[in-house]
């Protein structure tokens, strides 16, 4: 279905365009003032004219989102091992991580800053936390459907959970870890940015507090178009990685 | 090894019910035997097969294998069972599905048959890198059946191997099989639905009653080997069976 | 929405408004009027009824005051400089309450810093964006911004007492106490002490509403200022009536040290002379000048962004 | 896995109270000051001196997040529908979902109270704004991994999109599904809390919002502790849900 | 219906190469002939079916039934298609994979087949509501014809329908199947490896050679019905088509 054929390119563009245009013709129709809600037009002119700007702030966000993006899928995917390779952990690992997940950020915010100081540490770290969750829920779910005939033939083999989880759960965990990082993806681009927003001397997330705090409604947007942009190249990246990788799926 | 069934009871329990599956089966198979196991269908075959190979735990009744529990003989690593559905890894290619036993299965002691005879003798060589689900439904139950051999198991547990085979597949591979039943003499509990094949291989043929199955005949197969369908003791043999199984319906 | 219900003609007719207080429930001065003429049915003697809400701060109060969704809230005179000029709300101060600026900057005593001019050499944190007190300040003790180093810390005070910066901005009227209560003393440097023209909270409705329904805020006024007086009367009583909107769990103590700090810079002699929340034209053109030369403004346009005719209207007019 | 066995629950007790005990220890150690991270037996005093008003904030909480991650499933569900039956859709819905799902709150927060007043209604919508997108992720990922096996019986049959969607597309999906909704459904208290966090009149977000701006970080934390408990209670109620559902996996 | 074969080709592309499975297949069959497919594994008997239920899109050559496409023929819900490997829905009981097909190939015109008479025609009444996931394999294999059945369809194709049954469930069942066929008048398509099974129940045999498969030999049947495995004629067109078989490997 993800196939980037003509008629769903066409209908992308279709549904986007009818989108903007619907957007643009209410703000004018119902003459929303800007600093309510700015037009499309009026988004995109703020963000030519201040291009060099925001491409800078978008590549310190999208450092921070990314490496943080890295650090969530690799404790998500240490706890995920760790349930499987011992079972009996399950419960209490989902308890702590629903703790940690259920913390908001703004209290956490604080304490990253003390222990690790001003810079994009506690940002890359607060993007970690807020990305480990779906991929540990959807690995987990995974490891758990995996096929009960395949696990019957590791069985019979007498296999160590080790093995198990190398060539049976892992794989078969595949689909439901790439749907993690779908929604993980645009999640990491929020979390740095939420992260920057109190307390970063860069990035998008600055930018946009300092445009929220201005209401300076186009400069607020016209980040928010470039996050949904990051956002979807991010998915795009996910959903042709996730082709390549998981090829069995796809026939 | 040898393996002792004694009173073996085995009831499912499902959303829909209790479903008892085999009832006091009792069995002495020798050392390096060939057994031929048939019953109709869903008279617990399969299901006896699971139980040797510790995939289930009895519900009454005793299973050794050379004196072990099925989950200790599981663990000396010398149990081979081939599923009645080929179940192949679909990420790895048929080589490596192949490989894959023998790497979880290393058995540094014994000699055992190498991936790409096993290939050969299937007839998949030229699909080695081929993924199982390019694989027609015999190919991929050759594929299957290659991998449990990969083993070099001591037992083999066999559930209908050659079902999605033709004829001619079926007869060459049969040939092929006793020749590595000879090298390795394993132990064979073999399942199938094929009364002239019990005869073509097997030393002695068990004949299961319906739901809930248990023994109902043994019959030894004294022809020497190798066998000939048109021998004159061939189709009288096959004939016996076919009624000890008619008995069942 | 404002609403004009027709009563008989010996009474004014019933109206309705909505107050959005520019802060979560405490004790600044403007909310605080307003708890209690809300609980002390100072409005309702003026036929008003008034719903009372809160922004985050962030902003969203504007945008709703503009939207119509509210008619009254409050903001920092700066601030409403600034928006008016850009993106251009229409925001019109109707009475001054907080007549110098609630920033100040503090330093824990044992940091040895005595004045600014000992600040060269460490870390001074800002909120979001250096604010422009910050920049008048070290303009008037002659210090170069370039010289120190500044960062931003987002709203809290723990960065101060952990040491990781060794200036920063407070509420006059709320951090300093909450610093105190942790056991560590300050240092305070308040702009205007320094001779930097500086202005609090004021209350805000837009333009429209002040052509249109000069009725409405002026017994708006009428009522939350008699609510202030009040509560100069009854700090005990203002409090019981914050608490009311805050919750129980709230530290009592802490919000009586921001209503006294707050009632502190409400009275001037200006006040004593005019009454609570009166402003003119040099305060606000002095704020403005502050603010065009440290470049928190482009330039300066004080005319319309304030009006004195509601308070005069409330101080003029019987009470119904 | 997630059976509730004795060594499971037995465990959890273990790790649970392993991080506390460490937490508590640790705070008694470096002598962390309560407003920088308050111990649990500080947090937990905290809690039961204000039971009622947290119990009522948390009724009010629980409501939003419920209702809203409601609406949330199904707007997931319908947008996925929709893909379903025109797959020519997917990739413009996919544009939107993460424009939307870029957008920050605080930038959405206002128009909301704008449309839809300042009840609560403007918070359900936020929290199903913040859940849809895992729910459509998560569940056309399921969609698209479907058994080829069963979809070729179905159009041996000549099927409509509608029957395939229902009888094999769905049930087959469900997994993925559950995997989302326990996602979301820790997501959906923290949407609430986020939500009332701008001006709610009441609700942990507000009490939330009230102790950190006080910097009470002891009645913070007591908040956060209810949202985990919710948060693993719901999650909880996920898992037993999908057992029961998805009963074919569970063999 | 009349089913007309020209010229038929398919070759699959894998992540591994090309894999060449049909190469010019010609076939006349006529409404309501019963004819049998035997072929050595991996020749393309699947493949044929799935191009003829409208699974797979020829890349060379013409397929019409009674003049239409494939794809035509599919949208009158006439075909009846049954997989080689029995795709039943894990989520819905025995009955209900049965009823669903009736329901989504709703054939108002027609008498079709009811449910439960279809349970006990297959030996599943006492597994109506069970869930397939509890079946043996041969039960599955049965629920799926059981499933196919219930179609009520013009054109069966079937997929080695009973692979995985016993001598005697399977002689019951063909003896079950040319009662339906009498009745019902169908196309049908059978492919199998079992020889005797063929000539039990084909109007004609072909015989597919190896991959790419092509058709090597037709053999009319013209034995009278009923038919009976001890006739004189019965076991010489056995060994007939046993030696067209032999011809491929
Ligand atoms: N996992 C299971 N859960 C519930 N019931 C089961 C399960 N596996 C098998 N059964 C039931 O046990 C009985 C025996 O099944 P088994 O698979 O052993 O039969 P079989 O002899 O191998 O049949 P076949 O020749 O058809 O493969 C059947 O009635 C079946 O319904
Ligand atoms: N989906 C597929 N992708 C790639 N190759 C395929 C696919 N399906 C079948 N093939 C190849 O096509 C050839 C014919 O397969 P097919 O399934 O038609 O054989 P068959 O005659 O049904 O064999 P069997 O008796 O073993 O079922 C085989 O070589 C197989 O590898
Ligand atoms: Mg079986
Ligand atoms: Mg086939």
């Amino acid at each position: 279905m993800s196939r980037l054929d003509s008629t769903g390119c066409a209908l992308a563009l279709l549904i986007v365009g009818a989108t903007f245009l619907g957007w643009e013709l209410g703000v004018q129709f119902f003459q929303a003032p800007v600093y309510i809600l700015p037009a499309p037009s009026r988004i995109l002119a703020t963000l030519s004219a201040n291009a060099s700007v925001y491409a800078l702030a978008t590549l310190i966000t999208l450092g921070e989102a990314v490496v943080g993006l890295l650090l969530g899928i690799l404790g998500g995917v240490i706890l995920v091992s760790l349930i499987s390779l011992w079972p009996g952990l399950e419960q209490g690992v989902m308890i702590v991580a629903i703790l940690v997940k259920s913390t908001p950020l703004v209290a956490i915010a604080p304490l990253l800053t003390i222990w690790l100081g001003f810079g994009v540490l506690p940002k890359v770290v607060l993007v970690a936390v807020l990305t480990f969750f779906p991929v540990l829920v959807n690995m987990l779910s995974g490891i758990q459907a995996t096929e009960p005939a395949l696990l019957e033939v590791f069985r019979s083999w007498h296999a160590s959970q080790r093995e198990l989880f190398r060539h049976v759960r892992v794989p078969y965990a595949l689909p439901y870890v790439f749907a993690a990082l779908k929604v993980s993806g645009p999640l990491a681009l929020v979390g740095a940015v939420v992260a920057e927003w109190t307390g970063a001397s860069g990035g998008l997330g600055r930018l946009m507090w300092l445009a929220y705090t201005n209401l300076n409604l186009p400069q607020l947007f016209a980040a928010v178009f470039i996050l949904a942009l990051a956002g979807i190249s991010l998915y795009a990246l996910m959903v042709y990685t996730e082709r390549r990788i998981v090829f069995w799926q796809h026939r | 090894m040898t393996i002792t069934i004694e009173g073996l009871s085995h009831t499912f329990t499902t959303p829909t019910g209790r479903v008892p599956a085999l009832r006091d089966v009792s069995l002495q198979i020798r050392q390096a035997e060939f057994v031929a196991i048939l019953g109709p269908s869903g008279c617990g075959k399969s299901t006896l097969l699971r139980l040797l190979a510790n995939l289930l735990r009895p519900m009454a009744g005793h299973i050794a294998l050379d004196g072990l529990t099925p989950a200790q003989a599981a663990a000396t690593k010398r149990i081979g069972w081939m599923a009645q559905h080929p179940a192949l890894l679909p990420w790895y290619t048929v080589r490596d599905n192949i490989a894959l036993a023998q790497r979880i299965n290393p058995q540094p002691q014994r000699a055992v048959p190498a991936v790409d005879d096993l290939l050969a003798l299937v007839g998949l060589s030229d699909f080695a890198s081929a993924y199982p689900f390019t694989l027609s439904g015999g190919m991929q139950q050759r594929a299957g059946l290659a991998r449990t051999l990969a083993l070099g198991a001591d037992v083999w547990l066999m559930d209908e191997p050659f079902a999605a085979l033709d004829e001619l597949t079926r007869e060459s591979l049969t040939l092929e099989l006793l020749r590595l039943w000879q090298t390795f003499r394993p132990t064979v509990l073999w399942v199938t639905h094929h009364i002239q094949e019990t005869v073509r291989l097997a030393d002695r043929v068990v004949v299961m009653s319906r739901r809930p199955g248990h023994v109902h005949t043994e019959k030894a197969i004294g022809l020497p080997r190798p066998r000939d369908d048109t021998a004159p003791d061939f189709q009288p043999l096959v004939r016996e069976l076919r009624v000890a199984l008619a008995a069942q319906s | 929405a404002p609403s004009l219900v027709p009563t008989s003609p010996a009474q004014p007719a019933r109206l309705s408004m909505t107050f959005m207080a520019g802060y979560k429930p405490q004790a600044n001065l403007p909310f605080v009027g307003v708890y209690l003429a809300q609980a002390k049915g100072f409005f309702e003697a003026e036929r008003l009824d008034v719903t009372v809400e809160h922004s985050s701060g962030r902003g969203e109060h504007m945008q709703l005051l503009t939207a119509g969704k509210a008619q009254v809230t409050t903001q920092d005179a700066g601030v409403l400089l600034q928006r008016r000029l850009d993106p251009g709300l229409p925001l019109v101060s109707i009475a001054l309450i907080g007549q110098r600026g609630q920033q100040a900057f503090v330093a824990l005593a044992s940091s040895g810093l005595k004045t600014p001019q000992d600040w060269p050499g460490h870390t001074i944190g800002y909120k979001g964006t250096p604010p422009p007190e910050l920049l008048a300040l070290m303009k008037a003790n002659g210090l170069n911004p370039q010289a120190l180093s500044l960062v931003n810390v987002g709203f809290d005070p723990r960065v101060l007492v952990t040491r990781q910066v060794d200036v920063y901005p407070v509420y006059k009227s709320n951090e300093p106490y909450l610093i105190r209560q942790w056991g560590y003393d300050l240092v305070q440097w308040d702009a205007a002490d320094y001779g930097v023209p500086s202005l609090g909270l004021a209350y805000v409705a837009t333009e429209e509403v002040v052509r249109t329904n000069p009725e409405l805020l002026t017994r708006f006024l009428r009522a939350s200022l008699q609510g202030i007086r009040y509560a100069a009367e009854h700090p005990d009583e203002a409090v019981d009536a914050v608490l009311q909107y805050t919750g129980p769990e709230t530290d009592r103590n802490h919000m009586r040290f921001m209503l006294e700090a707050e009632l502190a810079d409400a009275q001037t002699d200006l006040t004593r002379q005019h009454g609570l929340g009166w402003q003119t034209r040099e305060q606000w053109q002095g704020l403005a000048d502050m603010l065009v030369q440290t470049g928190a403004l482009s330039k300066a346009d004080v005319a319309s962004a304030f009006t004195t005719r509601l308070l005069e209207l409330a101080a003029n007019q019987a009470r119904p």
